[in-house]
């Protein structure tokens, strides 16, 4: 219930970022509308710590820099082998075992891999990654770092 | 174990979120008409990505698939009604000027009644070729 | 009341529609339909009566006035059109409730009554309204809702060739919609009326003789015009009986008031016929689709599919009438309209009898049913000497006011083909009579009953049209006539 | 300005070409459809880059005397509706090939020929 | 500027659109698709402040919704041959 | 009765018997008494129009306005009271010959004979009264659909494909031919209407005339001119009631009479004698005449089908007709309208006498014949008057109206006219004069094999008699009809000398 | 001031660009699917990024700039979801053909 509560708080926030005209109508129909979606979403089924993670939210904020970080180091480095006319690649599928616990820190993970170019998550399954590295650099360095923070995230 | 963990969770959050961004849409259609119908994507394609992530039986469940038939008719209905409500109260037909006392809020109450309109029927249409198309293989 | 007709046709068939495909049940649904179908009728003479001595209906939809709004305007033209789609429209409803009841899942009644009310709303929207962008959506209501009805047919070609009637009807759909942004375009505004007065200063500029080639292109493919016809022959082959009797006397008929409507009025027939000389392209393809329609009619097994071929060829006889650009032409042309309404709904509503009986229009299935079934095979047969043109029916005055077109141009060749292309429908009719009166029946000896009444008193209702107006065609030939000298005395009136 | 809107221009040309000829060459339902669809987006993609449709006035709230009025809305809707109804089209389109495919077993239009021969 | 951008992002466009037409498999023109779907987002976005439209925005992300989901859709649809497959069975979800 | 009256009785008459035979159809007594009665009183109606016509009335009667400026009217002229007059005069005659016909054979679908029949005199009722030429028109298409189940009446395949080429030929010629012409007198005249002296003098001029002559005669193909004849021989399958209707009470005297009536009234006699680019009428008939005689002579020596040969004959007479028309001399108009009677009168009797031989012995060929005069005394006995009047010698009805034509041709010094008339005259007799004289002074060929044709499922039967007793009456009262008409040609040739102005 | 920003919309718009255009070279220079899916990436992450950063330095208008996050935001949110279900797909039709040949080879 109080999940519910908090989504719909997001959900009306993001309703008056969005809006711009503050008039009772609008802001009638806002609430409205939230209370109408929250409705559909607990019939989906999708207001759960996974749906709605508040849990990670402050340590998440903190994550968020470093993560844009990495990306655009590795950016660089990706357009460096682009337009090398060598192109530099040794692409090949590594699995990992994963030190997380949550299927949610997991995803964050996943994610935060495959939004660094260079490596592609290609699947997760239960404890271990299998990720598609493009140029046979040890991903460790990275990804040793990244799943101590996601950890941490996680908060567990 | 489910393989899809990645998907599954990052649609569940962002249904809600695709859903209240239709009716934001929706409701500030009036400043630039046509809204109603760009809700009524958006708002089905909500749908759409929960019942492909989560399959078509769970869908089926939260949204039986009366309900966009009933939306497919119940917009249209909605369209041509306001056009006699307007009609009723002494306009032309879709004159929404008679709506309110003043002819502007009355506008506003007459595109809303309108986008309404178009917004349940293109919602009622997406969903319900989804799931025409989703449910063959099955039966 | 009484001034807001015009949109009150459409208004009320609208409504109409999104309840009968709620209230689930067919025969409320078909209830809906027929009701708004009179209702449709009803308004269509109050609009007739309205606009009789040359005047013009004007009423505006929302708040904004006609630039911007829509305006829906009634003239003699298009309320005689609108009469027609209407009276077909109702005759035809009172014929599908059995036949469709036959020929139509259970489940799917009040969605068939849904799709058939919104078709006959789309086609009474498209002749009132004055908004060349609203003729589009009308346009592409009645053919969504068309393509649904046909592909509810009970053979899976039904499916087949409602999937190419859709392609072809949205092709020509988007070029219509192409050439009616270019006239936006140039004169920022979709009323015909300020069209027609916006128009001739931008003329000499390319945009307009372009955009006049799309629309002419898209209404040539919503009309059937040979060779742009391929959609027609299996989609009304393979429609359900009463469908086939519905588009086939209307559809067409408001694809072509569509572009008398764009040609005439908005265009103006000056730039039509004298600059863009459409005439040159119109008239051999009228004049090859009615000979070579009619040649390949004569061949087909399929009674219903050639009546379609028959179709094709009948609308290269309106054309040819819209393309002498006289009075007497498009009088003829008009005139034709209506006439082909009658006599196409009456023959395929004769044919949905057969249907409903034997299951079969094949012609070596109606062997001897002329003493099966008496009263349907005379209504084919009185329907069919309508076609072929005979004294005393309608297909006589059309053709009448056709080679009359023709030889006041001095037409000679075109009077004349005109005339054996008449022999054409006698051999292709005459088969069907031999079928039927000469050769002995083939099915088994299970008794063939005569059709219900209820089809049989609505086809018999436009049989007994094809010869009232046959016999004293004073009123549709006057309206005819009236609308000619409107649409060429150039502009709206 | 100039290029750009040339560049529209051959845009639309070229969408229009490769969809008619998807429609026309395609002997797959579902690719004709596309086809379609693609050929009436090319549409919907002449009228919003036409300087006159969308350059005219911006569908926002003006003032007028005293009073609240709308400005004409007009370029906008047209092309919505125009998307409204080839969406609706795509819809009946894809639901026939749906029933084509459970009638027929194929959705190739030479496969669908034969199988009625 | 924008016009640069709107030009650099039809460039960016047209190579996304080479490798959806010339494959060489399905994969390959889903990828071609997705990015050039992405790519339009932007171009709307950017359109927007060339013709002084901001509330073209909206429609870029109409057009990121759409484009997403049916990347999601297609690849389904090749695995499944089904878009209705069912990830997990009935009443699995959210314990 | 005002005379408007008894013209839309004329009409309605034959209408409703049609009705009342298709209610009475379940009871042959009642229904043939009902045929019997309406021809009846049909004849008495026309009969009592004759004394306002000879008066100098033109009783005139508007129907209804079809399109602006063009209606469906009646109104009676000398020609058409002639040719009204010999149908409703020969209906009754028919009428009782038929009872004897169908039932004497066992025919099949008999309702629908007398109901296609009473429809077609009375659309026959409409040629004649035809106030213009859109009037005409309705009529003679009426007549043609309602005598195709007459033609085709035994379901036969022969009988469909004669079916076939009798609605083909005359539905073709006239939707492309007459129709075109009845347009294009519209368009160049403003009128469809008939009118003394014509109606397109000062409207056309040159070649055009010419060609809407032709219009004219080849799109009336009722009227046989050739090459659109065909459809008559190939029609004789059909009953013997049936081929006298089409040669000599309605459908090829609706074919001539429209061609006299429009080179009467739409033409004008006057006019078109100052028309060049005309005279090939004189020749198209001609050759006509001359050609179907030959064709009747080959069928002669080949001892072929009777009603064929007959058939023929009625192709050469018509053309007669046309050929006096085309004189433009109004004595020659004057010996076309007799000789539309003349022919009637032969040409049934000649039908009947078939029929009568057909029905009593099942003999169709011309070798059958041999001896048959001997048997048959009546129908030979009225055979022999028939084929007199064909030739046009006394004391025949022929020898009056061939007389006029032949005074005609002299009028119009048309010298080619005056020598086919003689050598028509001469193959006449050459086919007609050998059947009689086989007839009564040959002796009957001795056990012929079965003849099968025809689709007649009858033997020969070479032990018979004369043929039922109201085919005998029928026939002997067309014969006497024919020899009446040469002791009494007064009325016929009263009217026929109004139709060309004289007084009448 | 408003040079200053103009001039960092200029760096920021071509840095968009050049990584955009880069990453769909790549896109067209990488051997396979799973490898091209890597410069695919840096068109969504830094080339939208940059791109919107400079547009977000173009306006004052509050509304705008909200919904350029966004519509970044979206982008950031769902391209390594997308970009993860086509090399699942790949990875896993590969293993699936994989398997379907040794059947077939050891029958
Ligand atoms: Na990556
Ligand atoms: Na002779």
């Amino acid at each position: 219930m109080l999940r519910s509560l908090g989504l719909g708080a997001i959900l009306y926030g993001f309703w008056l970022l969005l809006s711009g005209h503050y008039t009772p109508l609008l802001l009638g129909l806002g609430a409205a509308s939230c209370i109408l979606v929250v409705y559909i979403a607990r019939r989906m089924d999708v207001v759960d710590e996974e749906g709605l993670p508040l849990q990670v939210g402050a340590r998440f904020l903190v994550y968020l820099p470093w993560l844009l970080k990495e990306v655009f180091l590795s950016n660089v480095a990706m357009a460096r082998t682009v337009l090398d006319p060598r192109l530099p690649i040794r692409p090949k599928l590594q699995r990992y075992p994963l030190p997380l616990e949550t299927d949610l820190g997991r995803v964050i993970f996943g994610n935060s891999v495959t939004l660094t170019p260079g490596t592609v998550t290609t699947a997760i399954d239960g404890g271990t990654i299998e990720i598609h590295v493009l140029s046979g650099e040890d991903p460790d360095t990275t990804g040793g770092r990244m799943s101590r923070r996601v950890s941490w995230v996680e908060g567990r | 174990m489910d393989d899809r963990v990645i998907v599954r969770i990052c649609s569940k959050i962002l249904t809600p979120f695709i859903m209240i961004f239709a009716l934001y849409v929706q409701f500030h259609g009036d400043y630039s008409p046509g809204g109603g119908f760009q809700a009524g994507v958006i708002f089905a394609a909500a749908f759409i990505l929960y019942a492909l992530v989560y399959g078509l039986a769970r869908a089926l469940r939260v949204l039986p698939p009366v309900v966009p038939y009933i939306c497919g008719a119940l917009g249209l209905f909605i369209f041509a009604g306001t056009g006699f409500v307007t009609m009723a109260l002494g306009g032309n037909y879709l004159d929404y000027d008679v709506l309110a006392h003043d002819p502007s809020h009355g506008q506003h109450y007459g595109i809303l009644a309108i986008e309404f309109g178009v917004l349940v029927t293109v919602f009622g249409v997406m969903v319900g070729l989804f799931y025409a198309f989703a449910g063959r293989r099955r039966s | 009341m009484i001034e807001h007709l015009p949109v009150l046709l459409v208004a009320i068939p609208l409504i109409a529609a999104p309840i009968a495909a709620l209230l689930n049940h067919g025969g409320i649904a078909w209830g809906l339909a027929l009701a708004s179908a009179f209702w449709a009728l009803f308004a269509a003479i109050g609009l007739v009566s309205q606009v009789g001595e040359g005047q013009v209906l004007s009423y505006e939809l929302g708040g904004w006035a006609a630039p911007y709004g829509i305006e829906y305007r009634i003239d003699a033209v298009n309320a005689f059109v609108a009469l027609i789609v209407a009276a077909i429209g109702s005759v035809t409803t009172i014929y599908a409730r059995r036949s469709v009841a036959r020929e139509v899942e259970k489940e799917r009644l009040p969605l068939f009554y849904a799709a058939w009310i919104l078709s006959m709303t789309g086609l009474l929207g498209i002749t009132v309204t004055g908004d060349v962008f609203n003729v589009f959506v009308f346009l592409e209501i009645s053919s969504l809702s068309a393509y649904a009805l046909i592909a509810m047919g009970q053979d899976r070609r039904a499916l087949v060739s409602a999937y190419q009637y859709l392609i072809m009807g949205s092709v020509g759909a988007t070029f219509i919609v192409i050439g009616i942004g270019m006239m936006y375009a140039m004169t920022g505004t979709l009323n015909m009326a300020d069209l027609a007065e916006r128009l001739p200063p931008v003329m000499d500029q390319r945009t307009i003789p372009v955009a006049f080639a799309f629309l002419a292109v898209g209404f040539s493919l919503k009309l059937a015009l040979f060779p742009l016809h391929l959609w027609l022959p299996n989609a009304y082959a393979f429609a359900p009986s009463a469908v086939t009797a519905l588009l086939a006397s209307t559809a067409t008929k408001v694809a072509v008031y569509m572009m008398l409507r764009f040609f005439f009025t908005v265009f103006g027939a000056a730039f039509a016929f004298d600059q863009m000389q459409v005439d040159l392209v119109f008239l051999p393809l009228a004049l090859v689709a009615i000979f070579s329609m009619s040649l390949v009619a004569i061949f087909q097994m399929n009674v219903k599919r050639m009546l379609a071929y028959s179709s094709v060829a009948q609308i290269g006889y309106i054309i040819l009438g819209v393309s002498m650009a006289s009075v007497t032409g498009l009088t003829a042309a008009i005139v034709h309209l209506f006439n082909h309404a009658l006599i196409k709904g009456a023959l395929f509503m004769a044919l949905g009898g057969v249907f409903y009986r034997i299951g079969s229009v094949h012609i070596e299935a109606m062997r001897g049913l002329g003493r099966k079934m008496p009263w349907t095979m005379a209504s084919f047969v009185l329907a069919g000497l309508s076609l072929i043109g005979v004294p005393l029916t309608v297909g006589f005055i059309s053709k009448w006011y056709l080679i009359s077109g023709a030889l006041e141009l001095g037409w000679w060749p075109v009077a004349v083909l005109v005339l054996i292309t008449s022999l054409l429908a006698v051999v292709y009719i005459w088969r069907v009579v031999e079928a039927a009166y000469f050769k002995t029946f083939a099915g088994d000896d299970e008794p063939v009953q005569e059709a219900p009444l209820g089809l049989l008193l609505s086809t018999w209702g436009l049989v007994l049209a094809n010869f009232y107006f046959g016999i004293d065609a004073t009123f549709t030939t006057g309206i005819a006539g009236q609308a000619a000298r409107m649409l060429l005395g150039g502009g709206t009136p | 300005m100039e290029a750009l809107g040339l560049f529209n221009y051959w845009a639309v040309v070229i969408l229009m070409m490769l969809g008619f000829y998807t429609l026309i060459a395609r002997g797959n339902l579902v690719k004709k459809l596309i086809g379609l669809n693609i050929f009436q987006t090319s549409v919907f993609i002449m009228y919003i880059s036409m300087g006159k449709v969308t350059g005219g006035t911006a569908p926002i709230l003006i003032d007028g005397e005293g009073s609240v009025v709308y400005s004409n809305p007009l370029p906008h809707v047209l092309i919505l509706t125009a998307i409204v109804v080839g969406v609706a089209t795509l819809a009946v389109g894809l639901s026939l090939v749906v029933r084509i495919k459970e009638a027929y077993g194929t959705i190739e239009e030479d496969v669908i020929q034969d199988a009625d021969k | 500027m924008f016009f640069v951008a709107a030009l650099g992002v039809l460039v960016s466009m047209s190579l996304a659109l080479v490798r959806a037409v010339i494959g060489p498999t399905v994969y390959d023109r889903v990828l071609g698709v997705n990015i050039f779907g992405t790519k339009m987002v932007l171009l709307i976005g950017v359109l927007g402040f060339l013709t002084e439209r901001p509330e073209f925005l909206d429609l870029s992300l109409v057009y990121a919704l759409i484009n997403f989901i049916g990347t999601l859709a297609v690849l389904k649809f090749f695995e499944f041959r089904d878009l209705g497959h069912g990830a997990e069975p009935l009443g699995s979800g959210g314990e | 009765m005002s005379a408007e009256i008894l013209m839309l009785l004329a009409l309605a008459v034959p209408m409703l018997g049609a009705f009342g035979i298709a209610f009475t159809g379940d009871y042959p007594n009642l229904r043939e008494t009902v045929t019997l009665v309406t021809s009846g009183v049909l004849l008495l109606i026309v009969g009592s129009l004759v004394p306002e016509l000879l008066g100098g009335g033109r009783p005139q009667v508007t129907l209804i306005e079809m399109v602006p400026g063009i209606s469906l009217m009646l109104e009676v002229e000398p020609l058409g009271m002639i040719f009204a007059g010999v149908a409703a005069l020969l209906w009754p005659i028919n009428s009782l010959y038929s009872i004897g016909y169908m039932r004497g054979n066992h025919e099949k679908k008999q309702t629908r004979f007398y109901v296609c029949f009473a429809v077609a005199i009375g659309s026959a009722m409409g040629v004649a009264f035809a106030g213009n030429l859109v009037t005409l028109f309705v009529f003679y298409e009426m007549l043609t659909l309602s005598t195709y189940p007459l033609v085709t009446h035994k379901g036969t395949e022969s009988s469909m494909k004669a079916g076939r080429v009798y609605l083909g030929i005359l539905i073709s010629t006239s939707i492309g031919l007459f129709l075109l012409g009845i347009l294009l007198t519209h368009a160049l005249t403003g009128s469809v209407d008939f009118e003394q002296g014509g109606i397109l003098e000062g409207h056309v001029e040159g070649p055009l005339v010419g060609l809407l002559l032709a219009l004219f005669m080849f799109g009336i193909g009722k009227a046989a001119i050739m090459p659109v004849h065909r459809w008559l021989p190939a029609a004789m399958v059909a009953p013997t009631p049936v081929s006298a209707l089409l040669h000599a009470v309605a459908v090829v005297k609706a074919g001539v009479f429209s061609v006299v009536k429009i080179v009467v009234y739409v033409f004008g006699i006057d006019f078109l004698a100052g028309q060049g680019g005309t005279g090939w009428l004189v020749y198209a008939s001609g050759f006509t005449v001359l050609a179907a005689s030959i064709v009747a002579l080959r069928i002669l020596m080949q001892q072929g089908n009777l009603k064929r040969m007959l058939a023929y004959s009625t192709v050469s007479q018509l053309s007669y007709v046309v050929l006096a028309a085309a004189l433009f001399a109004p004595m020659a108009a004057a010996g076309a309208a007799l000789h539309i009677v003349a022919h009637a009168f032969g040409k049934i009797t000649l039908f009947f006498a078939a029929g009568s031989i057909h029905t009593a012995a099942h003999k169709d060929d011309i070798r059958q014949l041999r001896g048959v005069g001997r048997r048959m005394p009546w129908t030979m006995g009225a055979f022999t008057i028939g084929a007199l009047s064909m030739i046009g010698l006394p004391p025949a009805g022929g020898f009056i109206s061939k007389w006029y034509m032949m005074l005609g041709a002299f009028q119009a010094e048309h010298m080619v006219a005056v020598g086919i008339l003689v050598a028509s005259t001469l193959l006449n007799g050459a086919y007609f004069v050998p059947i009689i004289y086989m007839a009564f002074f040959q002796r009957e060929e001795a056990a012929e094999p079965a003849y099968v044709g025809g689709g007649d499922d009858h033997h020969v039967d070479h032990d018979h008699g004369e043929a039922p007793l109201p085919i005998v009456i029928a026939l002997t009262a067309t014969a006497a009809l024919t020899v009446l008409l040469f002791l009494f040609p007064g009325v016929p040739l009263a009217l026929a000398q109004a139709l060309v102005g004289g007084a009448p | 001031m408003e040079a200053v920003l103009d001039l960092l919309s200029w760096i920021f718009i071509v840095g968009g660009l050049f990584f955009m255009i880069v990453g769909t070279i790549g896109i067209l220079r990488m051997p396979d699917v799973l490898s091209r899916l890597h410069p695919a990436g840096m068109t969504d992450t830094m080339g939208a990024g940059l791109l919107i950063l400079g547009m977000c330095l173009q306006t004052t208008d509050w509304m705008v700039l909200v919904r350029l996050l966004f519509v970044y935001g979206f982008l950031l949110f769902t391209a390594p979801i997308a970009s993860h279900a086509l090399a699942r797909a790949v990875v896993t039709a590969s293993r699936r053909a994989d398997t379907a040949g040794e059947g077939t080879g050891a029958s």
